[in-house]
């Protein structure tokens, strides 16, 4: 029963419209903030960088300064490469991840093995694997992509680990009861049950993945937002690093949203348990 | 505390409430009617106990009482005194433990009189002697995450009587414990009660723990709550186990029954 | 009354933290491990033509490292950039999540520009930092410190939001005034969640610094491994590889000491 | 207390052919950490097809463990079950859970990841030799029958109030149509109310679809108002303690609480059990999660 006892804590939530008229304020000064800092303040670090406007100038105009901007085809080439990789890694981690993940889970047996190799390599910060990738594979790319599989696979695996291992034991009872054979108890107990941490652990995977991704493509790649971040540095074309970053968080975020998505429509119980039980 | 036999007249906690109402407005729902022309009285130093379903608003009159929640329309007022927050003579024993995890059970039953300026020495004194009656005094430095469910209980009881509140709130707070631990916790509140004679308003969904601690049993109906019958329990004190297998207790609870079933009958 | 003779169960025994039971079949794919390294190495599989092998990794680090100052050296760089940014954003963040938290108005204002940079991967600051700040050492730190920075601001600002009410009533009712409040029971009340991002924020900080130190420094852990790639020797590749899996399983270690004493009521 | 089989009146359907239990000598010793616990110390009971027995007593008095023999989750470590004459769980029988003995459990065990139809036609559909229409069909039919439940066919179980959650639990447990039916205190968390529309609702299913029930309780009261037959257990070993035959007639109202026969019933019963809650406290036994 909801109460509504004036609490240090948890001041009434705002009305809608206040709260966006607060947010867009947020905005408004942060760009005024970015800008005076350019432009007006007294430290030659601030005076070096570009200003909001010159950025979204850049970003936006057909024939950009610096040749990157939503009308030109790099741009689109870059987040192409970036894309791709982030989703061919993260497509790998789930295709390992969650199979292994359900089978530490529910045997004994493939935890007793694979538990401590797993506890062994995961201390070790993905990023130190990009030197060992690169001479390992044959090119770049499959070298970027494995260290961007990496992160997102230990996050998968371990989350569908966990999930695997919450299941109450009675579910496993009531499908022994009612009949199910071990092959059925994996796909109507196991898989949906460990669901909705499985797509937790997805989520964390996708941002893994984009984390790990701009190193890599800093460090080695020819193409993708991370090098073009690093390459526009070089050049000493500074709005474009500004547009690489917004873009990459855009990018981010949005397949990280496309995860939750796919979530929500998969797990239609799960949500009914949120929305009704509240 | 030694045993007074307070008389109803001079022990504070009289509660009563008029025409109270209260309706939960969520973004998105439609409204909830919790409470709606409530209007009651509990006698001070009785164990007045509230009986409902769920959902039939009990636990917002006990928010209510305690302070939490505020009624949209009608006062409540304790021994005459309208309520307009939480306060000290009114203490609440929530269904889930509200000890503070990250105190040991000595600082959770100082807390309250520290807040209030007490000195640190008969905050202590009176904090010894009250756990030392509850069988917790070798649990003072523990942390309640080190203790069982019927040991929170006590010290959540200890830690609101070392305030000498004019009434004790409890809702359904045997609920989550095992069954024999709540039925000891239940004969335990019953000792407790029939020694202080502490003004008290007992919120439950079991008609067996009704009966076994109430003077009174308030029956409401469903949500909006109502008050559909008041039940005079004049099983003899002090309440042993056996009472449960006399005749007297059985009428009472068919009466209690009958009210509660009212026009629910066909009911799914 | 009567005392309760209740029969006092004794409180439960504390699980040792992290007992590793490293029994047979655990130790047997760790060794497998191993050996398919070395056997990768023998029979030069594709790609493994000019790696080392786990024993001549062994060797080269104790002639060459283990008695060489400047290998030290690049732990205690590598660890100074770790702790420095580390710390600034649990001194900025925590704050901040409790602001968060505790003024709607503030939240409402500050809150949505704060998750507009969240997804920004870290690295991703690495030019504009070192554009910004006078010195590389300066402008690493200041990546460690986006690392930690978000994630230990969110999940403060998570604890504060699910703080139980009945706790904060309780205490109302008793009599304690708001400053009593934050400091007795939305504190201690929000550590379990500054613990969750301090583990998380070290986690990612180590990864942070590899990498900056790879693309911008000249020292450090980091630095080490990159150098034995451009002089295409992958024996120091590996040692520097091995180097930083350890110095982040120290780094974590030294957090849960710390996160013990925070919690003493966890155990 | 001799093991008086007694014989309800017959106002109810017949009695089924098949459900006839015969627990022999079981006993049930673990060991954690090398001390012996004995949960269940030479426990025997005959129920015959049809009849409904309550299993009464505190924590640690091994019902739970009897469950798990009965239903195949754990084998005893002596003594022998029989079903209808056939040996069912023993040391040597490796145990074999099965739709002949379905239970529904306390916490509840519906998959909430399956409509409310999904999990009744589970069994049916599992088992095999029924096609899926069939299986919806009977379904919707039972669903139908015990209180228009098939309005809620689509629903998802968090979407359900727990009353409903059990009565779908309890009919996806019967529409396998097992010999025996073996229930763990499943109205345990429910107020006074909503337990006594959920007795009604089972009284209802026994009477139209007789079968063989074993209801666990910790609710003396639940128990002498359902029950045929009532066993009292002793606390830790489990043993059989008392068994009172339950002659009120059937089908069983509320108003019969406050009957003399009732009361007599009551008055012998009530002691026994808090005796043993009592003695069950003093050595501190806990629910054995």
């Amino acid at each position: 029963m909801p109460t509504d006892a004036a609490i240090p804590v948890r001041t009434t939530s705002l009305l809608p419209n206040r709260r966006t008229w607060l947010a867009a304020l947020g905005f408004a000064g942060f760009i005024l903030a970015w800008y005076a800092a350019v432009h007006w303040s007294p430290f030659a670090a601030f005076n070096r960088l570009p200003d909001p406007f010159e950025v979204v100038v850049e970003w936006t105009s057909s024939d950009p300064y610096y040749g990157i901007s939503i009308f030109t085809a790099d741009y689109y080439t870059h987040i192409f490469y970036s894309t791709y990789r982030a989703l061919a890694a993260f497509g790998l981690a789930v295709l390992l991840g969650v199979p292994l993940g359900i089978f530490m889970g529910w045997k004994q047996g493939v935890r007793a093995y694979t538990g401590s190799l797993l506890s062994l390599l995961r201390p070790v910060p993905p990023l130190a694997w990009v030197p060992i990738a690169i001479l390992v594979f044959p090119g770049v790319e499959p070298a970027v992509i494995f260290v961007t599989f990496l992160v997102a696979f230990f996050a998968t695996t371990m989350n569908t680990l966990v999930g695997v291992r919450a299941i109450p034991q009675d579910y496993y009872r009531a499908a022994a009861c009612l009949g199910a054979s071990n092959r059925d108890v994996l796909f109507d107990v196991v898989i949906p049950g460990a669901m909705p941490s499985i797509f937790t652990g997805l989520q964390i995977a996708m941002g893994a993945a984009w984390f790990s991704l701009v190193a890599g493509e800093m460090i080695a790649a020819q193409y993708g937002l991370g090098f073009l971040i690093w390459e526009s540095y070089s050049l000493i074309q500074y709005p474009t690093i500004v547009i690489g970053m917004a873009t990459l968080g855009l990018v981010g975020y949005l397949s990280s949203a496309a995860v939750r998505l796919v979530g929500r429509r998969l797990m239609a119980w799960h949500e009914q348990r949120l929305g009704m039980a509240g | 505390m030694e045993a007074v036999a307070a008389t109803v007249s001079e022990t504070p906690g009289a509660i009563s409430g008029h025409n109270l109402s209260k309706t939960y407005r969520q973004k998105g729902q439609e409204p909830q009617v919790a409470l709606a022309d409530l209007s009651f009285d509990f006698p001070a130093a009785t164990l007045n106990v509230v009986m409902g379903t769920s959902g039939c608003g009990k636990s917002t009159l006990a928010k209510m009482l305690a302070g939490y929640a505020k009624p949209d329309e009608g006062n409540l007022t304790c021994d005459g005194k309208r309520i307009t927050g939480p306060g000290p003579d009114r203490l609440m024993v929530f269904q889930e433990t509200t000890l503070w995890p990250w105190m040991t059970v000595q600082e959770n039953v100082v807390f309250g009189p520290l807040s209030r300026g007490g000195s640190r020495s008969e905050a202590d004194a009176a904090a010894a002697e009250l756990l030392r009656r509850f069988g917790l005094s070798d649990f003072r430095d523990h942390f309640p995450g080190q203790l069982s469910g019927g040991m929170m209980r006590r010290a959540e009881i200890a830690q609101a009587l070392i305030n000498s509140p004019s009434v004790m709130i409890l809702d359904e707070p045997f609920r989550g414990l095992d069954v024999m631990t709540r039925e000891l916790m239940q004969e335990y509140y019953v000792r407790l009660f029939e020694e202080t004679r502490l003004s008290t308003v007992f919120i439950t969904a079991e008609l067996e723990e009704a009966l076994f601690l109430a003077d009174r049993i308030y029956i409401m109906s469903d949500a909006p709550g109502r008050i559909v019958k008041i039940l005079d329990v004049d099983l003899p004190r002090p309440r042993e186990i056996s009472c449960l297998a006399t005749r007297r207790y059985a009428e009472l609870e068919q009466e209690a029954l009958d009210a509660l079933y009212a026009g629910r009958e066909d009911l799914d | 009354m009567k005392d309760a003779t209740v029969a006092t169960t004794s409180p439960a025994l504390p699980r040792p933290r992290r007992a590793r039971r490293l029994d047979w079949r655990g130790t047997s794919s760790v060794v497998g491990f191993f050996l398919a390294w070395q056997l990768a190495v023998n029979f030069s599989l594709p790609g493994f033509t000019d790696i080392p092998t786990p024993w001549e990794v062994l060797v080269t680090f104790v002639r060459d490292f283990l008695f060489s100052a400047n290998y030290w050296s690049s732990w205690l760089v590598s660890f100074q950039r770790v702790f420095l940014g580390f710390f600034l954003a649990q001194i900025i963040g925590i704050p901040l999540g409790l602001f968060f938290g505790t003024h709607a108005t503030f939240r409402a204002l500050v809150l949505p520009v704060f998750e507009m940079m969240r997804p920004i991967p870290p690295l991703a600051w690495v030019p504009l930092s070192i554009l910004f700040w006078p010195t590389t050492e300066a402008s690493i730190v200041f990546i460690t410190f986006i690392g930690a920075f978000f994630i230990i601001t969110i999940n403060v600002f998570e604890g504060v939001r699910s703080i139980r009410p009945e706790h904060v009533w309780l205490a109302r009712s008793l009599g304690a005034g708001t400053l009593r409040i934050f400091r007795r029971i939305m504190i201690p009340a929000v550590v379990p969640s500054i613990a969750v991002g301090m583990t998380l924020g070290i986690a990612v900080t180590w990864n942070v610094v590899i990498a900056a130190e790879m693309i911008a420094s000249d020292s450090g852990l980091g630095r080490l491994t990159w150098e034995g790639y451009v002089s295409s020797t992958p024996t120091i590749v590996i040692v520097g590889m091995i180097s930083i899996g350890l110095a982040g399983y120290l780094s974590t270690m030294i957090v849960d000491w710390i996160e013990s004493r925070m919690m003493p009521w966890k155990q | 207390m001799t093991n008086t089989a007694s014989h309800p009146p017959e106002d109810l359907g017949p009695r089924p052919q098949t459900g006839g239990l015969g627990i022999a000598n079981v006993s049930k010793v673990y060991d954690p950490e090398g001390r012996a616990v004995v949960a269940l110390d030479d426990f025997s009971l005959d129920v015959e097809a049809g009849d409904f027995v309550a299993i009464v007593g505190p924590s640690g008095c091994g019902k739970s463990t009897l469950l798990n023999i009965l239903a195949g989750f754990d084998t005893p470590t002596s003594g022998e079950v029989l079903l209808d004459g056939v040996p069912l769980a023993g040391p040597d029988l490796a145990p074999r859970p099965g739709p002949d003995r379905v239970v529904v459990f306390q916490q509840g065990a519906l998959f909430p990841w399956m409509t409310v139809l999904g999990n009744v036609t589970y069994g049916l559909l599992k088992q095999g030799g029924v096609s899926r229409r069939e299986a919806e069909a009977r379904a919707i039919t039972l669903l139908a029958e015990s209180g228009k439940l098939d309005r809620i066919a689509d629903a998802y179980p968090a979407q359900l109030s727990s009353g409903m959650q059990r009565r779908v639990e309890i009919i996806r447990a019967l529409i396998n149509d097992p010999r025996v039916l073996l229930l763990d205190e499943p109205f345990r968390a429910m107020d006074t109310v909503n337990k006594s529309t959920m007795h009604r609702h089972l009284l209802e299913l026994y009477s139209r679809n007789r079968k063989t029930i074993v209801f666990i309780t910790h609710d003396l009261e639940e128990a002498l108002f359902l029950a045929d037959r009532v066993i009292v257990m002793t606390t830790r070993p489990g043993t059989l303690k008392m068994d009172i035959a339950v002659n009120l007639p059937r089908p069983r109202k509320r108003e019969m609480m406050a009957s003399d026969a009732y009361l007599a019933l009551r008055e012998k019963a009530v002691f026994a059990v808090s005796e043993e809650a009592k003695r069950a406290f003093e050595r501190g036994e806990r629910e054995m999660a």
